[in-house]
């Protein structure tokens, strides 16, 4: 796979995320995570192809069930389940959600972390993509109030690094493979049970009426 | 060999927990057996690290450090197990708690502590980070022990802020493994002694990007300052002998993980970068929470503020290094002992009070004298008032900064008068004053008190004489750091 | 010196131990504290005959910094000398005293916390070395604490003994930061160190160490500005304890401004001297303002501490002055000054707060207004206390005026030697001196006549009787104790006049004889020669034809109230009357009138009010971040990262 | 020694002195100077009553109050400091003995006098230190310091012994009466005693005065006390008594005047 079609991807990844963002219904974050999660399966089954290493058959399976299929699925079925309202709210109105994303992925290229995306220099462009990625995803989190969009916040921010990995040269590494199934296995134990846990207490799954904790 | 004996036993005992659920005290019995046998096996470990310096073998490296929060967690381990046998029969007498809650408790815990060991023990740093997620998750389902809604509240926080400082961990992790990578071929885990002998190759740049990430991730799990606002609320709804295994094992067992890390960033970049790092955040945690601790009105919260205190103490010693670093380690072993033995005293306050209010606690040393008295010496060695060892420590830490940093010293010894006014304000208000009528006097169970006194005499005894197998401990570790 | 340390050890365990028993805990505890004061001063008086200077080091210690080393010299004799006094006469005292806690209180817990503070003293005195230094302050003063809020169910002790401990761990922060300079340029805490290497500590951060340890010990010591704790804590002790406190405990805090100024830190700038001056001057002008003002007589007395602290940094602070402009002998003559000023106040303060303790056991009130007429029942309790008050406003035979005289000399020496500023801040000090010996004189005459003289104010006063004996006793000896000092105080003054003449002296043994002489002869000429066949005839007081009901009698805030008024710039009165009529509408029928006089104490309304209103605005705001909403975390988190990242890299 | 005769012997005669010069102002010719020797003799001879509630401060003050100025008179030319002081414990037996029978007026008037004594004792302790160390003057000039110490004195000597600014000795006018409040329930010999105690004062004032101020040798000393009584008379008759709260303020002004004198002397 050349650096272009790497690009595209990334691209198609980058969109998504922007999508999540701005989007108001849930349904569409889901779903825009799910392509992501479809695009990282390619790129690691691109690198399993170049390096024809088993384990990464065997990951590429895995993230190929959970995070294409079982996620998205079982959110929406949850959705349906507790009529979870569609409209997720945001802090900040849509303009400005887009200045700020525009300006994390200006400072992403920036000259400030050149060091860490030359770490391959030719995959430069990707690297920056994939750290401006990084940020996008935690803003997100930070944006989003709905506790499920949280959640979706933090899984893309989780496939952000991933992609950061791969590029970063690091599809060999046994610690990113651990990291990926370790990591996908946390969040399926979390969604389910904590999910239905809060919407038991709370009725809704909207986390801002989470806050008589204070001091 | 120790290490496999301790990890498996937990999970052995998590397992029969669960297997044999229908036999009564079955998970009571089995956990208090597995932390007696996992205490004397740190114990043996400790000596053998003393004698023979460090050693790995499979999976796992322990070294100095290793073996001193292997002691840590072990003591305050049995601890509180035996405070929480008693502590849940007095919460099953008042229906607050279920039975088959209680097993869950005791399953979680023993995972808790299966992670906990295998965090410090692991010799490579993506399994510390599996540990560390582990005891994420476990405690997570801990806090929401109660199935209140505050409870879920506290423990979803706790989740979200958590797991999003170990996902900056983890890609901490993965900045320091990419030159690494290209190394080594067959693809085996990196440890951490490969990460530090070629750690002379890594880009300075980088090496500081991912300590920064690292520092960030896991000091959400340590509680400095600006991650630390899972903290209180986590420590006050959770059942309190978890409060206390949190603020005295858990925070040392993040900490140990940063340490490693900045070993190797100071391999690479002198160990400068490192403790300017440090000092900030620990300047940061002290100011703040010396002005938060005047205006508090729950005492769980007040002892998790002086939990996030004393973190920031920690790191502002190790950031002063030399003879600063030795002084935290200390400051480390007797913040845990001190604060678990407080945790478990506002338990007994809690369970005689009903509430964490600091309005409706008045003239507890009318009503529970002997957890008055542990509260109040747990309060002034907490503190750092010098006839105990907290006192030394600090001194020694401010000796250590006064060389170079004179007004950071200055700034955090009038921080630590404000924390005191305040921590005092609180203590005074609780201790003294008149029996609200509601409440009749006298000590629940001696099980409930001798947990504590067993802590404070442990802390008395090494605040005057440490034992030479710790003193080598020690000098290893503070020798190995910059 | 350690078998001395491990006498009160073992009482302070042994109180422990018997606590169940009141009666044989307080035994213990006080014959304990009683052996172990004699002990003490035997061993001060040899070690002060002999000259001897001797050094200890307790046990090996795994810690670099802390060495837990003792040094005893002459200065250090001098303090144990005055803690051992005050011990003895304050247990003998407590062994009655102690009695009307018996069922209310943990008697054993008092033994061990009395015990623990006197360990305390004795350690700070002695100490070479910082941070053993600082462990024993902390001692002293958490004992010093748990005593304060011994007598718990009354809320205001527990209040007061929050601010004393407050007042306390601020003063010992501020000495903490000092010995951390000294020990940044001298590398280490050991005094012996810290003096050899003073050398090397540039001037400026000499300045910031004298700042520092004025502060804080000023605060322990109980000067004018860091003052506000000693009214509140001493009153709320019981009585034998604050005696201790105020007649002992404050001098730690002078010990070491003299170890530290005079001894340390030795080649001094002129102002430290005259700062100290001015400082003592204010503290003594103030302290006897505001005691003129009180009518709780444990809080008049406690501001007297005050007072007589202001007379001894006078003396201090003149002796500074000498030395740094090399004079030794007036240097010699103002610090023996000093001292024997620590002394004497040492004995007649609790003699005067023993005496206050045995009115308030008896009277169950410690408002002034209460009293009056308890000469009757308690005539050797009141003539102790009319001792006492002579002692405190330096009338002759006692030895309060002997060390003021001293004080004066030292002052005039000042004076008629020095030139330009030097000499007006000198002539300030002893015109405050002066203006001090006059008020203290008007407030102990109100003390005294309040309390013992006259009428009593209320009724119910048929039941007290006499203090128990060793109360007595403990008082008679100290009493005895002032006459003594102060007619063989010529020892001390010709010591004090060795390398300077004086203008004029005073021996005080052959005015006392002459004294005696002339009263004998007055006695015997008036009484039996002239007119021996003359009747007394015993009738009313003349009430030019009212009864004379309780309500004719001055009573505290009436005697003092011209003095107030005259000093209302400093103290701010406010006079409020409650008028209660017979029937609303007529306003010419008073049922009765209560007036009362409250003063503003103005370091409280305009220091620390509103420092502590800043503070509290602060942490609330600062607590709004804990705002509750999960977004807001994860953003701080967000921002840490980028701040780190850019502000790093 | 024979100061202790002298000064008991001498001081009646001074105070008759004034009584007789005052008698002149007034144009009428007033009892002889000797009348106040006869006042003592009948007053040592009558009858005492003694209230029920006086305790033996009050029978026993008389005779410390004599016996103290017995001493100040006998050590005149020792320490100024012991002077003062020794005057400051009679001050303090009469105030409490006025409060001692507890009526209102014995009470009042202690509280007056113990204002006025603190006030005094400032300047009269700094005056005292001018003028005996008068010869000590640094540079040269002791004219105008001595005149400033000289009225500084004059002014306390006034207040201490009760004359006419600070309180009127023939009053019994509660509102104004100092002194005399606090001798009020006194009779017989101990009256007589006080009264004799007051008049050596008085005596002892005009000594300190006349030695320090005026050295030109024992022999001028009576003339010089009769200057004093003849200026205490002069000011009693032509002066009207100050409101007890403008008092504070001539301290305050006698105080000023020995600090200026001091500053000036060295």
């Amino acid at each position: 796979m050349n650096i272009l079609t790497l690009q595209y991807l990334l691209g198609v990844i980058f969109l998504t995320v922007v999508f999540s963002n701005i989007a108001k219904k849930k349904s569409a974050s889901i779903i825009g995570y799910g392509v992501q999660s479809m695009v990282v399966t390619i790129l690691i089954f691109d690198s399993y192809l170049k390096t024809g290493n088993l384990s990464l058959l065997f990951i590429v399976l895995l993230t190929f069930v959970v995070k294409v299929i079982l996620a998205p699925l079982f959110s929406l079925r949850l959705m349906k389940q507790h009529q979870v309202v569609f409209s997720a709210p945001t802090y900040l109105n849509t303009p400005l959600t887009f200045i700020i994303i525009a300006t994390l992925t200006a400072v992403a290229h920036s000259q400030k972390f050149y060091p860490l995306t030359t770490i391959i220099p030719a995959h430069q462009s990707l690297l920056a993509l994939a750290l401006s990625l990084i940020l996008i995803s935690f803003f997100l989190i930070v944006n989003r109030k709905g506790a499920l969009s949280q959640i979706i916040g933090v899984l893309t921010f989780e496939n952000s690094i991933v992609i950061f990995g791969l590029f970063a040269g690091l599809e060999q590494s046994v610690a990113l493979q651990i990291g990926i199934i370790f990591d996908i296995f946390v969040w399926i134990i979390i969604s389910t049970v904590f999910i239905s846990m809060i919407y038991k207490h709370f009725g809704s799954l909207d986390v801002t009426s989470m806050i008589d904790l204070r001091d | 060999m120790e290490i496999i004996f301790i990890i498996g036993s937990y999970i052995l005992a998590s397992l029969t927990i669960i297997l044999f659920r229908r036999q009564r005290n079955i998970a009571k019995v089995t956990s208090v057996v597995v932390s007696i046998f996992a205490f004397i096996e740190s114990m043996k470990v400790a000596l053998k690290v003393a004698s023979t310096g460090a050693y790995s073998f499979m999976f796992f490296s322990i070294d100095s450090l290793g073996a001193i929060m292997m002691l840590i967690i072990a003591v305050i381990g049995i601890v509180t197990t035996i405070y929480s046998l008693q502590y849940f029969i007095q919460e099953k007498a008042k229906n607050i708690i279920g039975s088959t809650r209680i097993k869950q408790y005791f399953v979680l815990l023993s995972l808790f502590f299966s992670a906990m060991f295998l965090a410090v023990t692991s010799n490579s740093p993506i399994l510390s980070w599996i540990a560390i997620e582990g005891t994420t998750l476990s405690t997570a389902f801990l806090i929401s022990l109660y199935n209140k809604s505050s409870a879920i509240e506290a423990a979803w926080k706790y989740l979200i802020i958590n797991s999003i400082g170990l996902l900056l961990g983890f890609f901490g992790t993965l900045l320091y493994f990419i030159p690494v990578t290209s190394l080594l071929e067959n693809g085996g885990l990196i440890t951490w002694q490969v990460l530090a002998t070629n750690a002379v190759h890594l880009d300075p740049l980088i090496s500081k990007i991912a300590f920064i990430f690292v520092l960030i991730g896991y000091g959400t799990k340590v509680g400095l300052v600006p991650m630390h606002t899972w903290k209180p609320s986590a420590y006050t709804k959770a059942p309190t002998p978890l409060g206390a295994l949190l603020s005295g094992a858990l925070l040392p067992v993040a900490f140990t993980i940063i340490l490693r890390f900045k070993l190797i960033t100071d391999t690479t970049i002198g160990p400068i970068f490192g403790q300017n790092l440090l000092i900030g955040f620990g300047l940061i945690s002290i100011v703040f929470v010396s002005f938060v601790i005047l205006a508090l009105n729950n005492y769980k919260r007040l002892l998790a503020y002086s939990s996030i205190e004393n973190a920031g103490m920690i790191t502002l010693g190790f950031g002063f290094g030399k003879a600063g670093i030795m002084a935290a380690l200390l400051h480390t072993i007797y913040h845990s002992l001190v604060k678990s033995s407080l945790f478990l005293s506002s338990g007994n306050i809690l369970l005689k009070y009903h509430s964490a209010r600091l309005k409706d606690v008045r003239g507890v040393m009318k009503v529970l004298p002997l957890t008055a008295i542990c509260f109040t010496i747990g309060f002034l060695a907490i503190t750092g008032t010098p006839p105990f060892g907290m006192f030394l420590t600090k001194i020694l830490i401010m000796t250590a900064g006064i060389k170079n940093y004179p007004i950071v010293s200055v700034i955090i010894l009038l921080s630590t008068a404000l924390l005191f006014i305040g921590f005092f304000k609180h203590t005074s208000a609780m201790i003294f004053g008149e029996k609200p009528e509601g409440v009749q006097s006298g000590e629940i169970s001696i099980w409930l008190v001798i947990p504590q006194i067993l802590l404070l005499g442990i802390f008395i005894i090494l605040s005057f004489y440490i034992p030479p197998f710790l003193q080598k401990l020690l000098n290893d570790v503070a020798v190995s750091f910059p | 010196m350690i078998n001395l340390i491990i006498i009160f050890l073992i009482g302070a365990f042994g109180s422990l131990i018997l606590q169940r028993d009141d009666r044989l805990a307080n035994i213990w505890s006080n014959s304990l504290a009683i052996i172990g004061a004699l002990w003490g001063l035997i061993f001060s008086i040899t070690n002060f005959l002999y000259r001897t200077n001797s050094t200890f080091i307790i046990g090996k210690n795994t810690l670099p910094i802390l060495s837990l080393s003792l040094k005893i010299d002459q200065l250090s004799t001098f303090f144990i000398f005055i803690i051992s006094l005050i011990t003895l006469f304050s247990s003998i005292y407590a062994l009655d005293y102690v009695k009307h806690y018996f069922k209310k209180y943990n008697i054993g817990a008092l033994g061990f916390f009395f015990h623990l503070f006197i360990v305390g003293m004795l350690l700070v005195v002695t100490s070479s070395n910082g941070i053993f230094f600082l462990i024993a302050w902390e001692i002293m003063s958490v004992a010093s604490y748990f005593l304060v809020i011994y007598d718990r169910n009354d809320l205001k002790n527990v209040q007061a003994g929050f601010t004393y401990l407050v007042m306390t761990h601020i003063g010992t922060v501020f000495i903490i930061i000092a010995f951390l300079i000294m020990y940044r340029f001298t590398g280490s805490f050991d005094f012996d160190a810290i003096k050899s290497g003073s050398l090397s500590i540039p001037q400026l951060m000499k300045n910031v160490i004298f700042i520092l340890a004025l502060i804080g010990f000023g605060t322990k010591a109980g000067i004018v500005p860091f003052h506000i704790w000693l009214p509140v804590a001493h009153p709320a002790a019981p009585s034998h304890v604050s005696a201790l406190m105020s007649g002992v405990m404050i001098k730690t805090g002078i010990y070491m401004m003299i170890r530290i100024f005079l001894d340390l830190m030795q080649p001094v700038p002129v102002w430290w001297g005259l700062l100290i001056l001015i400082i003592g001057s204010i503290s003594s002008l103030l302290g006897v303002l505001f005691a003129l003002t009180e009518h709780d007589i444990k809080k008049l007395l406690a501001y007297h501490s005050i007072e007589n602290i202001g007379i001894i940094l006078l003396g201090l602070g003149s002796s500074l002055t000498f030395t740094s402009l090399n004079m030794p002998g007036l240097a010699l003559l103002s610090l023996t000054a000093s001292l024997f000023h620590t002394l004497n106040h040492a004995t007649f303060k609790s003699l005067l707060f023993m005496g206050a303790g045995a009115v308030i056991k008896e009277t169950h009130t410690r408002n002034m207004e209460e009293y009056g007429g308890l000469i009757r029942y308690m005539p050797q309790t009141a003539l102790f206390f009319l001792v006492g008050s002579m002692a405190i406003s330096a009338l002759p035979p006692f030895n309060g005026f002997f060390s003021e005289w001293l004080t004066y000399q030292a002052l005039f020496q000042g004076i008629f030697t020095l030139d330009s500023t030097i000499k007006w801040i000198f002539i300030f000090a002893t015109g405050s001196l002066a203006f001090t010996g006059g008020l203290a004189l008007a407030c102990f005459v109100k003390a005294f006549g309040a309390t013992f003289l006259a009428r009593s104010r209320s009724e119910e006063k048929h039941q007290i009787k006499e203090a128990p004996l060793s109360l007595r006793i403990g008082m008679g000896g100290l009493s005895l104790l002032t006459l003594i000092l102060g007619i063989f105080s010529g020892k001390i003054i010709t010591f004090a006049q060795k390398n300077v003449h004086l203008s004029s002296s005073v021996s005080a043994p052959n005015f006392f004889l002459s004294f005696l002489v002339i009263i004998l002869a007055v006695i015997l000429i008036a009484r039996y020669l002239i007119n021996k066949n003359q009747k007394e005839i015993v009738s009313g007081t003349w009430d030019c034809g009212t009864t004379l009901g309780p309500r004719m009698e001055i009573t505290a805030t009436g005697f003092a109230r011209s003095i107030i008024l005259i000093f209302k710039g400093i103290l701010k009165p406010t006079i409020q009357h409650d008028i209660e009529y017979h029937d609303s509408e007529n306003r010419y029928l008073p049922k009765s009138k209560l007036v009362t006089l409250k003063v503003q104490d103005i370091h409280h309304s305009y220091f620390y009010q509103p420092l502590k209103q800043i503070i509290n605005i602060i942490s609330f705001k600062i607590k709004r971040t804990q705002s509750g909403i999960t977004n807001a975390y994860i953003l701080y988190i967000f921002i840490a990262l980028i701040v780190a990242l850019f502000f790093i890299l | 020694m024979n100061m202790i005769i002298l000064i008991p012997l001498f001081s009646p005669l001074c105070i008759g002195i004034i009584k007789k010069i005052k008698a002149i102002f007034q144009n009428r010719i007033g009892a002889s100077i000797f009348q106040p020797y006869r006042d003592l003799w009948k007053l040592f001879h009558k009858d005492e009553v003694i209230s029920r509630d006086a305790s033996w401060i009050f029978k026993f003050a008389p005779f410390i109050i004599f016996a103290v100025t017995l001493v100040a008179g006998a050590n005149l030319n020792g320490d100024i400091l012991l002077i003062i002081y020794t005057l400051a414990i009679g001050t303090f037996f009469l105030a409490l003995a006025g409060m001692d029978t507890g009526s209102a007026f014995g009470g009042f008037g202690s509280s007056r006098e113990m204002t006025v004594s603190a006030l005094a004792e400032g300047g009269f302790i700094f005056s005292l230190l001018t003028i005996s160390n008068i010869n000590l003057a640094s540079h040269g000039q002791s004219f105008l310091p001595g005149i400033l110490a000289f009225a500084g004195f004059f002014i306390v000597l006034l207040a201490e012994t009760a004359r006419f600014p600070f309180d009127n000795p023939a009053t019994h006018l509660e509102l104004t009466m100092i002194h005399e409040s606090m001798i009020l329930e006194y009779s017989g010999k101990r009256l007589a005693l006080m009264e004799w105690a007051s008049f050596n004062k008085f005596l002892i004032f005009c000594f300190l005065g006349a030695n320090l101020f005026f050295n030109f040798g024992f022999a001028f000393i009576p003339i010089i006390i009769f200057a004093f009584c003849f200026a205490v008379g002069f000011i009693e008759s032509t002066m009207a008594k100050f409101r007890f709260f403008r008092l504070p303020d001539l301290l305050i002004i006698s105080f000023i005047f020995n600090v200026v004198a001091i500053g000036l002397m060295f």
